[in-house]
């Protein structure tokens, strides 16, 4: 165990230096080999790590600056199984992502693969980390490998508008969350996690209070939650398929699991009281993220857009079971992260696809041209049908587990959110599958955003759909089905959802104490027939909605109203300015509103 | 959004945030009594564990020097991106800005300039172990040292220093390098980033061990990293004087 | 004596609005940026202010004995580096605005519509 | 002491705030630079000696340097666009 655990970081991060200098001489079947390699290496190491750390929590010290006493002088990775699969999930994405782009995406002079790279290092170290300000530093390096991925098409105005507005929103989110590192070193004078939460104690008052709210506000940039969203779709629609991947398959939950992390580990104590504000505050913001970001995703018509709003309403549930808070409820979350990075990577393949054969991304142009891709159509169904939480997908799993996780009202309330979200999101993915994959019904309303069009990312023939492009998407879509099959599933997701939230535990891993070894787990029943029955009525929901919008020519002047979420959401949509202006201001709004609940309710 | 509104919203946002803040920096150790421990702790056992007399070096290369890997590799991304962005330098016949205007004396004494400020950079970079300064300062004083080739000779020859191929091999090579110190721990059964080189006599230029070389190769990647920055922004005005 | 222990934090907090606020009315891309730079000064203020120590010596020992009560490296550490990273992060941001210009002849982002809606 | 660190401090904050007033950019560039070195002595009054040498060579110079150039490319680019559309 002295080599191991920094091994995820540090071969990429070398890989990418060496392609780098080499990228003028070498070929580029050469340079996307490495590059593959090195993400395949991640992969292997990382799920060797879970398979480790199920077993023990691994505790890396680098340098070797092990804690002296209670005061840990380095800085440390512990890896408990939570953070390693998010790590295999990284691995995994960078993977297939690398795959789609070998050989033919533009690659900006292979400046593309070394950015792929570090951004998986970076998604890796911070899955790990158990330092404040290196969880900090890793934020930073994945948000610039990101504003760099964003900016690889520059041929047009908007991608760059679109990644410029991504930038400077992350970039105030980053300088809100360092403040408040700053406050609570003022503090405590530590930077470990386990330390802070151990010096911060039970500690609840403004201090605690006002360090938490900024360092979750970048967090909640991160994570496109309402009314911190707005940068989200900008950076999606600008940004090439493998990008768009990453984005929403996991650098998005990375910031609601950074948010789970601090909170249980440095605020976890501060916040115990039986009324907890965070909580509370919690549901609220994931309840409306999900509906805005349904309903949003509903009304766009440009593909990247629709996924990266419903994006924003998977986050919004995620966030709402995070409010939950019990371990059934965080075991909920792991597989909802896990399965809805499948599916939603699946549907941004699949989209790559569409945008390699038929060279656009607005749902009116692609209007019925996409009746010959058959398989491509499947996928896209499936695809809808994961949004929606149909079992067997993975998302249905989680779905489950957070409704059962508290009972009274708000497991009707969960149950509701996520009928919503996935009616909304699964509506739209079907509406696009109708218009472009069937040709029923007419082309549909378009809008300004759809027009943006996007020059192919492809520079080989397109008449074909080579493997290497068609297969990710489909090994994403597998995926988020094979994973309902893991054996022992519910036990492994207790398990480590209980590892996330005890508190006592993680420090007592960070300074080697003995720990309650073989907590009891136990086990989740399923309730099978409810998640069927919840699948099948949110893909019928769904299904009907999208066939109201589709057909909403021959259907009673007087029934056509859901139709008219798809094109008059004209208000709200205004807010999506593209000014990265208001963009901050909402943010502050934001932390002034998320602030006074926190404060209010202490 | 129109401004008028947006204004509003900063202006109750930014108050609440003003309080916020405030009633937490209340609650915050005084002004000027920093209570430690972790400062104080490794003030303590820097100079005798690392013979480095710079703490706060000793800290950014050895014991944080986790995060300094991140933070230089942010460097590194940064510059990618700029190189990416800024790519296609298809020559083209601009009007190049004229350096007509500098006068002879500017020139010389920019060119003698460059000696020093070398050599100052170099220092720099290679006492961070010892007195303030090291791979960060360092670096950006020997970039500038290169920033006043382009101000003394008439451009080519910066051009030809800072689109030199190998120049984005040796910023590579920065960034590796500091990787590797860390891999070559493990390669001697260590974990990542420690130590195993002798540390030397405190106050000797090749004391402290890997910190000397990691400041160095810092020094290394910052240095061709703001070369490289200043071409790819000058790149296009370069490139109209070609012929 | 409240008060004057909040200086420096009321000056970082300030600081912090005064970027936001460049941000919030800005109506040019370089100029947003800049503002970016402000708000990042003020957490060099805040963790500047945290670490200080009245009397103490900077933390090198090369001059000093050790022993000597010196204010805190650790944030020393942390900003130094953050303020050699951040000027190339500036830098990628202006790459953004000075390729946005070059596509799309403005630098106003009232004028630049793309992304509405 | 304390009353000089103060002053500086509220110093800081004044100027702070003319950089981002400063609407003209080449101008916000300027004071963005003296702004920069202000902070330097900044650094060092309050014992902090690494960082203000980075500050300055960084703040004051390097990232001033940097905003220049970039405008500098634009109005290089802004330049060659007129002269090629009025041939």
């Amino acid at each position: 165990m002295t080599t191991a655990p920094a091994l995820p970081v540090a071969v990429p991060m070398l890989c990418a230096a060496f392609l780098a200098a080499v990228r003028k001489w070498l070929p580029r079947f050469f340079i996307d080999l490495v590059a593959v390699l090195a993400a395949l290496f991640n992969l292997v190491l990382c799920l060797w790590l879970l398979h480790v750390s199920w077993s023990k929590s691994i505790v890396y010290w680098f340098g070797n600056w092990f804690p002296r006493g209670h005061m840990v002088v380095g800085i440390g990775f512990v890896i408990d199984p939570m953070g390693a699969t998010l790590a295999v999930v990284a691995a995994f994405l960078t993977l297939l992502g690398l795959i789609y782009s070998s050989n033919s995406m533009e690659s900006g002079k292979n400046h593309y693969q070394p950015l792929m790279l570090i951004f998986l290092a970076a998604m890796t170290g911070f899955c790990f980390t158990a330092d404040l300000f290196n969880l900090f530093v890793f934020f930073e390096l994945m948000s610039t490998a990101a504003f760099a991925l964003c900016g690889l098409k520059t041929e047009e105005p908007s991608p760059l508008q679109g990644a410029f507005n991504f930038a400077v929103t992350n970039t105030v989110g980053a300088f809100f969350t360092l403040t408040g590192i700053g406050i609570l070193y003022g503090a405590t004078g530590a930077l470990n996690m386990a330390q802070m939460g151990m010096l911060l104690g039970s500690r609840h008052d403004s201090l605690a209070l006002t360090a938490c709210l900024f360092i979750i506000t970048g967090f909640l940039i991160k994570a496109a939650v309402f009314p911190f969203h707005f940068w989200l779709p900008d950076a999606h629609s600008v940004a090439p398929t493998p990008v768009c991947v990453l984005f929403s398959g996991l650098m998005v939950e990375l910031g609601l699991f950074a948010i789970l992390r601090v909170t249980s580990v440095i605020f976890g104590s501060s916040f115990a009281g039986a009324h907890d504000p965070l909580r509370s505050s919690f549901l609220v913001l994931g309840g409306t993220t999900a509906v805005w970001g349904g309903m949003m995703s509903f009304a766009e018509h440009h593909l990247k857009r629709v996924l990266a709003f419903s994006t924003i309403s998977h986050s919004g549930l995620m966030l709402f079971a995070m409010g939950v808070g019990t371990p059934k409820a965080i075991a909920g979350w792991l597989i909802y992260v896990c399965g809805h990075a499948a599916v939603k990577s699946g549907l941004f393949f699949t989209a790559g696809i569409l945008l390699h054969r038929l060279r656009t991304m607005s749902e009116p142009a692609l209007f019925a041209r996409g009746k010959g891709l058959k398989f491509t159509a499947v996928l896209w169904f499936l695809g809808g049908c994961g949004l929606a939480a149909l079992p067997p997908f993975a998302t249905s799993i989680g779905e489950d587990m957070v409704s059962q996780a508290k009972h009274g009202s708000l497991e009707l309330a969960c149950t509701a959110f996520f009928l919503v979200s996935g009616i909304l999101t699964g509506g739209a993915v079907f509406r696009v599958f109708m218009r472009v994959f069937c040709g029923w019904g007419d082309r549909g309303p378009s809008d300004r955003a759809a027009q943006v069009d996007e020059l192919p990312e492809m520079n080989e023939e397109h008449r074909t759909i080579p493997f290497r492009i068609f297969a990710p998407a489909a090994a994403c879509v597998l995926a988020g089905i094979g994973l309902t099959f893991l054996p022992d599933l519910d036990s492994m997701l207790l398990d480590a959802a209980k590892r996330v939230l005890d508190r006592a535990g993680y420090i007592a891993t960070v300074y080697a104490a003995p720990q309650n070894a073989g907590m009891a787990v136990g086990h989740h029943g399923l309730k099978i027939g409810t998640m069927i029955a919840h699948g099948i009525i949110a893909v019928a929901c769904a299904w009907l909605l999208a066939s109201w919008a589709v057909f909403h020519r021959s259907i009673p002047r007087r029934l056509r109203w859901p139709s008219h979420m798809e094109g008059s959401m004209r208000w709200v949509r205004q807010l999506q300015s593209g000014q990265p202006a208001d963009y901050v201001a909402w943010a502050m709004a934001g932390v002034a509103a998320l602030g006074g609940a926190l404060f209010l309710m202490k | 959004m129109n401004v008028k509104w947006r204004l509003g919203m900063f202006f109750i946002a930014g108050a609440c945030f003003l309080f916020f803040y405030l009633i937490a920096a209340r609650n915050l150790p005084p002004w000027g009594h920093y209570p430690g421990p972790y400062g104080d702790v490794i003030s303590s056992l820097a100079v005798y564990q690392r013979h480095a007399t710079d703490v706060v070096n000793a800290i950014d290369y050895d014991y944080r020097g986790f995060d300094t890997l991140g933070e230089e590799f942010i460097l590194f991304t940064s510059i990618i991106g700029v190189m990416l962005l800024l790519r296609d330098p298809k020559p083209r016949g601009g009007t190049a800005e004229s350096d007509e205007g500098l006068s002879k004396t500017v020139k010389v004494s920019a060119g003698g300039l460059f000696g020093i400020t070398l050599i100052f950079g170099l220092y720099i970079c290679t006492h961070g172990q010892l007195t303030p300064g090291g791979g960060f300062q360092g670096g950006v004083i020997v970039a500038t040292a290169f920033m006043l080739v382009y101000i003394a000779e008439n451009l080519r020859r910066f051009k030809a220093i800072a689109s030199h191929p190998l120049m984005e091999v040796l910023e590579a090579l920065g960034a590796a390098l500091y990787a590797l110190v860390g891999v070559s721990a493990l390669a001697v059964g260590l974990p990542f980033l420690t130590n195993w080189i002798p540390l030397g006599t405190t106050g000797d230029v090749f004391s402290s061990g890997t910190i000397a070389i990691i400041s160095a190769s810092v020094g290394l990647e910052v240095a061709t990293g703001f070369i490289l920055l200043s071409y790819t922004y000058l790149q296009d005005i370069v490139s109209g004087r070609e012929e | 004596m409240l008060a004057f222990h909040l200086i420096p934090y009321a000056v970082a907090a300030w600081l912090f609005l005064c970027g936001l606020y460049g941000i919030v009315t800005s109506g040019h891309l370089v100029h947003t940026v800049i503002s970016l730079v402000v708000l990042q000064t003020s957490t060099y203020v805040l963790l500047l202010a945290v670490g200080f120590r009245w009397g103490a010596v900077a933390p090198v020992f090369a001059d000093i004995s050790p022993g000597v009560v010196t204010v805190d490296p650790v944030v020393q550490a942390l900003m130094l580096t953050d303020v050699v990273v951040e000027a190339t992060v500036v830098a990628l941001l202006l790459a953004m605005v000075v390729k946005v210009h070059e596509k799309a002849g403005t630098l106003s982002p009232d004028d630049l519509r793309m992304m509405r809606g | 002491m304390k009353i000089a660190g103060s002053f500086l401090l509220l110093l800081i904050a004044v100027s702070g705030f003319m950089v981002v007033r400063t609407r003209d950019v080449t101008s916000q560039t300027l004071a963005l630079s003296f702004y920069g070195l202000l902070l330097a002595v900044m650094f060092f009054f309050f014992q902090a000696p690494d960082v203000a040498l980075s500050q300055i060579v960084v703040g004051a110079v390097a990232l001033p340097l940097i905003i220049m150039l970039a405008i500098a490319r634009m109005k290089h680019k802004e330049k060659s666009k007129g002269s090629e559309g009025g041939q």
